[in-house]
């Protein structure tokens, strides 16, 4: 199994965002941190690489991305006052794509913070 | 390929003033010529062509600014809207526009190159984000460096190579392009008021740092590092009653250096408290005139709203975690703290009315336009989408007059703007638009329509009325490409971004890390931006 | 931190919820100015409850639930010395006194910081909390230095709001169905369209509003399309027509987060996920809505420049 | 008379500031029916959403419960609307002039910023009545606001002048950040004048203070038996004779200015 390591990595758990985590990986897996918290330590050992979920569901069947993509642009599309909402655990980059789709779309975009 | 014919074309860079003659584009170029088939022309004749505008200092991304735009959902609600379509991204005009809207706005004007004036090291990947979502126009940065602790330290044991080393390294770390001085050793200096002997006290928390040891070491090291553009400086007591002595002193310790004196209206007042304030524009402009290092940029205020962003020296860093991004904050008497001040310039306020006319006898009195360039030091003066009518008091003596005549009376009496009746002509408005401040920033191809130059090029319909014929461009071309037609975005580019890559010793990273270690939050390692952030990067290697 | 000698902490429990807060950012570590460290420091805390996080204060001070208000603004009537009615102030569970004592120290501080907690921004008065939080600071400054900050939750939250202002304007709560930014809380935040049913389709990114909002929203998420794109399968994937599963930020997603201080940092994943990452899908549903014929009538298009 | 009969229940929000006597009172019959309005994204027909009678009128009746349809009324400087039925957030905002009446209840933001008219709900008010929009550092300037019923959060903040009365109780922070202006309450939850620099607020019960208003005085102030006149007319009734008891005067807040002025009522048997 493949013993990866990376240094000065970022935990994004809470809003602290500390930048200085050892992680150590095998496989798919985060089995060892330094310097992070026990939050952050469940956290980054509670996500793994492994392919447990479907790819995509619709309607509570699997299908592929594609077809879900597709349904997802139908539906927003369609909609006279779609919502995108939460952003919170995407990156920046994920946000920056987020509102120009709701731009797109026509919609509200919120986050969080209006709770 | 492009032919611009028939146009009246000011490139007073290369020594055009208004002759009719065609430009020439090809490959988002300006060539000698184009020939043969598929030259597309543009047919400007009754027009003026213009190289396209250059802002040398404004603010329009980053922390502070993009704070400033959460405080203030009033003034978003009355702006100018961006309204989405299948080409253009929404956005909010106003005084502190959304990135793409500033983009759009400045376009929009027949600007097609713009520099950021202060980005804090710490957060230049913000300010990058953000320009990458700035489009059509070309960027650089001035990134802050007066009151980096890093590097004070080390004036402090007068290790003033080591110092250059740190200043280059940080300079590349946040992928800048010039080394801005704000407010030079910082808020110690503001509480001590108008003393002009405050340059040469020592910087409260050192014995040997003054703020004029600042100055002169920055500007230095700028020198030494070979950086396209000098020591960009925002002196001390900005603002303040009799700061006039404050602004001659820091100018004397930059003779022998290459300098750009920012916002230079913020820092021409003579009188010993707000009632007595008074222009001194006239023994600035004096001094200036005869000091050919220096270049400068007016920082003109307009009657009406801005925002006022206040850097705070030393607490720069901070600055960003006086926060609480609510809309419950938005109360004006929350924000004082905040350093982010909405502010009302009112003509019938005497003071306002005074700093209103310093700006224009800045422009009037430096005698060389290749030395004073158009800014309102944005959002802080004005906007800068109001530059046309600043145009137009510059040149037009008559009307200019006429607005001196509605200022308080008391006004009159500490102003010479009345006197002076210099009219701008077009080639010089050209100069102080374009072709000087690109000099200024080193910018060898923008600011002018000589071949090889950048195919940045505005296109005016001649006009009397000079606010309305700068206001809204017949064309705006960009790289080649006709962005701007009659007033509205016909096409969206994206822009690049000017860094400089200045020579420093690798070495300097272990002397680095270990203080970084101790005094920052954030991982050495994380600090620098990357490269793959500044959209579009044109580097230039010096030093 | 290099500077900060007086730190209260109010509505929240960093001991439990930001556990580095303490140690890495605020009252440990020998600062620039305070190379005492914790010595150099004062720390008050101002909770409901007596938490972890009292263990680490110098001065701990109970407020009763929901009076953080009544609290903040007689402080800053305090400040001015301005008078305030004892009785009144008793009911908010602390003393006159321990007010007074309390301005005393904040004037006398070189620098403070308030940081607050969801204990005051989420409870009753919600954003005039925050707003007093501020006011409060800014009438400080009048006598020494003084800053403060939101301790946010969730990981990148912060990063929405930088986005968002720099994108639209405003920070949260956009509508842009007219084709351009408008903020209105409470009339375009999550909660109060999906109560009142305005929303006729929702795309959820990043979020599990049907593990944590009330339940008419999720009553009416369930009633509309929803679509949620997440790491794993939430509650809300379950009641939504479509969920995609996407990489997990930091984990297997590159990219920038923002600090609640507002810097940005990069990320850097350790894991290869075989989920594609957010923003591509994202991108992708972009893609197809672009495909299709534009919305915004022919009357809209025209942009008023300058 | 144009009379506007809902067909049905919009989905989505209808932003309708078009139905405004100023827009209408010029337009035939089919441009009535083509007034463009924009159900969330879309820009429909009026027609689309309501049956049409009418023409050329400055006097509106809206039937059908418009809950759902906001800024009726935006900025109306004459005529009359008549709403039977809920009205939508926004309603009357910016209003200039004119009269505004709804039967049932009323959504948030009723008379944003208004400066002028006079709009009455039967049933109960939303939150921010009169208020200043997000930012703006001055809500209702001028015109009078009467609500049979209860109201929500910030009724009256930054208002400057006017009077908003409401019979029922109001939710937290009535006359928030207030300049000025009267508001008169039935009561209230929390944090009443909160941070108001001046004006006038009543209550007609017992409400909770703040520790930032100091108690004045025991007083019936003359201006009242003007107030008491005046919304007499409108069926609201304030108690201001001597004999019937006292206003408890406080002045606060404190923690910004001591101009402004709370009276609580106090009936002469419990004084």
């Amino acid at each position: 199994m493949t013993h990866t390591v990376v240094k000065n990595a970022t935990c994004t758990f809470c809003g602290c965002v500390c930048d200085d985590m050892e992680l150590h990986a095998e496989g798919d897996r985060i089995v060892k941190t330094k310097l992070a918290c026990g939050l952050g330590e469940a956290w980054f050992k509670n996500h793994t690489a492994e392919h447990l979920y479907p790819d995509a569901l619709i309607d509570g069947q699997p299908s592929s991305v594609e077809e879900a993509v597709q349904a997802a642009a139908d539906y927003l599309y369609e909609a006279d006052m779609p919502l995108v909402y939460g952003l919170s655990n995407i990156t920046c980059e994920a946000q920056r794509a987020a509102v120009a789709l709701a731009e797109r779309i026509g919609g509200v975009v919120d986050s969080h913070t209006s709770l | 390929m492009l032919r611009i014919t028939g146009g009246r074309v000011y490139d007073p860079a290369n020594g055009i003033h208004g002759e009719v003659k065609d430009v020439c584009i090809s490959d988002g170029r300006i060539v000698a010529e184009v020939e043969g088939t598929g030259v597309r022309t543009i047919d400007a004749s009754g027009m003026v062509v213009f190289p396209g505008g250059v802002d040398v200092h404004t603010h329009v991304a980053g922390a502070a600014l993009n704070f400033a735009r959460a405080m203030t959902p009033e003034n978003q609600r009355e702006a100018v809207k961006f309204i989405h379509s299948p080409e253009l991204r929404a956005g909010i005009g106003g005084i502190t526009p959304t990135t793409f809207a500033t983009g759009y706005l400045y376009a929009g004007l027949g600007y097609t190159t713009v520099n950021e004036a202060a980005v804090p090291i710490l957060s230049a990947r913000h300010t990058h984000e953000e320009l990458r979502d700035t489009p059509i126009v070309d960027k650089s940065c001035c990134v802050l460096m007066a009151n980096n602790e890093l590097v004070l330290d080390l004036l402090e044991e007068g290790e003033t190579e080591r110092a250059k080393q740190v200043v280059a390294w940080l300079i590349w770390a946040a992928k800048g392009y010039g080394v801005k001085a704000v407010n030079p050793g910082g808020v110690a200096a503001w509480k001590w008021g108008k003393d002009a002997k405050i340059l040469s006290e020592p910087v409260e928390g050192y014995s040997k740092v003054t703020p004029a040891k600042i100055i002169a070491s920055l500007a230095a090291i700028v020198n030494d590092l070979q950086l396209p553009h000098p020591l960009h400086i925002h002196c001390n007591n900005l603002g303040a009653p009799g700061n006039i002595s404050t602004t001659l002193e820091t100018m004397k310790l930059l003779e022998g250096y290459r300098a750009h004196m920012a916002h230079l209206q913020f820092h021409a007042y003579g009188g010993d408290g707000w009632n007595s304030l008074r222009s001194e524009a006239a023994t600035l402009a004096e001094y200036f005139n005869a000091h050919p290092n220096l270049t400068a940029d007016a920082g003109a205020i307009l009657f009406g709203n801005s925002v006022t962003i206040t850097a705070d020296g030393p607490w720069q860093h901070l600055l960003y975690q006086l926060t609480g991004h609510k809309w419950g904050n938005l109360d004006v008497e929350n924000e004082t703290g905040c350093g982010i001040v909405p502010y009302v310039y009112k003509g019938s306020n005497l003071v306002n009315a005074v700093q209103w006319a310093v700006g224009l006898e800045l422009l009037l009195l430096i005698n060389d336009p290749w030395r004073i360039f158009l800014t309102t030091d944005h959002p802080n003066g004005a906007c800068f989408w109001r530059y046309p009518e600043i145009i137009h008091l510059l040149m037009d003596v008559d009307f200019r007059r006429e607005r001196v005549r509605k200022l308080p009376a008391k006004a009159l009496k500490r102003i010479v703007l009345g006197d002076l009746d210099r009219e701008y002509t077009l080639s010089e408005i050209a100069v102080i638009t374009s072709a000087g401040p690109a000099r200024a920033l080193g910018l060898s191809r923008k600011g002018h329509l000589g071949p090889g130059a950048d195919a940045d090029v505005a296109i005016y319909n001649e006009n009397p009325d000079r606010e309305l014929m700068f206001r809204y461009p017949r064309y705006v071309l960009k790289g080649g490409q006709v962005v701007v037609e009659e007033g509205a975005i016909r096409k969206v580019v994206d822009g690049r971004e000017f860094i400089v890559h200045p020579s420093f010793d690798e070495n300097i990273e272990e002397y680095l890390r270990p203080l970084f270690e101790q005094y920052y939050t954030m991982s050495f390692d994380n600090y620098p931006v990357e490269m793959h952030r500044v959209e579009g990067a044109d580097i230039r290697e010096c030093g | 931190m290099n500077r900060a000698d007086f730190i209260i902490y109010w509505g929240g429990n960093p001991a439990d919820c930001h556990p580095r807060h303490f140690t890495k950012y605020t009252l440990t570590p020998k600062g620039k100015h305070v190379p005492m460290g914790r010595k150099g420091r004062t720390m008050v805390l101002v909770d409901v409850r007596e938490t972890p996080s009292v263990r680490a204060a110098d001065i701990f001070l109970q407020v009763r639930p929901g009076k953080d208000f009544e609290v903040i603004t007689t402080l800053r009537a305090l400040v001015k010395n301005q008078p305030v009615d004892q009785a009144r102030v008793a009911e908010t569970g602390l003393t006159l006194a321990q007010l007074q004592d309390l301005v005393g120290r904040m004037k006398n501080a070189r620098f403070g910081v308030i940081f607050f907690g969801m204990g005051l921004s989420m409870t009753r008065g919600k954003h005039m909390n925050s707003a007093a939080v501020l006011a409060l600071v800014a009438e400080l400054n009048a006598f020494t230095k003084f800053v403060c900050m939101p301790m946010r939750g969730h990981g990148n939250v912060t990063g929405a709001d930088v986005v968002m202002r720099w994108t639209t304007g405003f920070p949260f709560g956009v509508n842009l169905c007219r084709g351009y930014p408008r903020f209105n809380p409470g009339e375009f935040s999550t909660v109060d369209l999906l109560v009142r049913g305005d929303n006729d389709a929702a795309l959820i990114l990043g979020a599990d509003p049907g593990a944590t909002m009330p339940q008419p929203a999720i009553d009416h998420l369930a009633r509309i399309p929803t679509i949620v794109l997440d790491p794993k399968v939430t509650r809300t994937s379950r009641l939504a027509r479509v969920h995609i599963t996407t990489a997990a930020m930091g984990i297997s997603a590159p990219g920038t987060v923002y600090r609640m201080d507002e810097i940005p940092l990069p990320l850097r994943p350790i894991l290869q996920s075989p989920y594609p990452t957010d923003e591509v899908v994202i991108r992708r549903i972009h893609e197809q809505v672009k495909a299709k014929p534009a919305w915004l009538p022919a009357s809209f298009k025209k942009v008023p420049c300058a | 008379m144009i009379t506007l009969t809902l067909k049905e229940q919009p989905r989505v929000p209808l932003e309708a500031e078009a139905i405004s006597p100023d827009v209408m009172a010029k337009l035939r019959h089919d441009e009535i029916r083509a007034v463009p309005m924009f159900l969330g994204k879309r820009q429909r027909r009026l027609d689309d959403f309501f049956e049409v009678e009418g023409e050329a009128s400055e006097d509106l009746e809206i039937r059908g419960d418009v809950g759902k349809v906001k800024w009726i009324g935006r900025g109306m400087t004459r005529g009359r609307i008549r709403v039977a039925g809920n009205a939508g957030m926004h309603l009357g905002a910016y209003m200039k002039g004119g009269t505004i009446d709804v039967s049932g209840n009323a959504a948030d933001w009723v008379g944003g910023e208004m400066s002028g008219g006079l709009i009455r709900i039967g049933g109960n008010a939303g939150g921010q009545v009169g208020a200043a929009y997000r930012g703006s550092l001055t809500g209702m300037q001028g015109g009078t606001i009467l609500i049979e019923g209860s109201a929500g959060l910030e009724v009256g903040m930054r208002m400057k002048r006017g009077i908003i009365a409401v019979k029922g109780s109001v939710r937290d922070f009535p006359g928030l950040q207030m300049k000025g202006g009267t508001i008169i309450l039935g009561g209230a939850e929390l944090r009443t004048g909160a941070w108001m620099i001046r004006g006038t607020i009543l209550s007609l019960r017992p409400i909770p203070l703040l520790p930032t208003f100091a108690y004045n005085c025991n007083y019936n102030p003359s201006f009242l038996r003007l107030y008491a006149k005046h919304l007499q007319i409108q069926g609201f009734s304030i108690p201001h004779e001597e004999g019937d008891g006292a206003y408890l005067l406080y002045s606060g807040d404190a923690a910004v200015s001591q101009k402004g002025e709370i009276l609580i009522w106090q009936p002469r048997a419990s004084s």
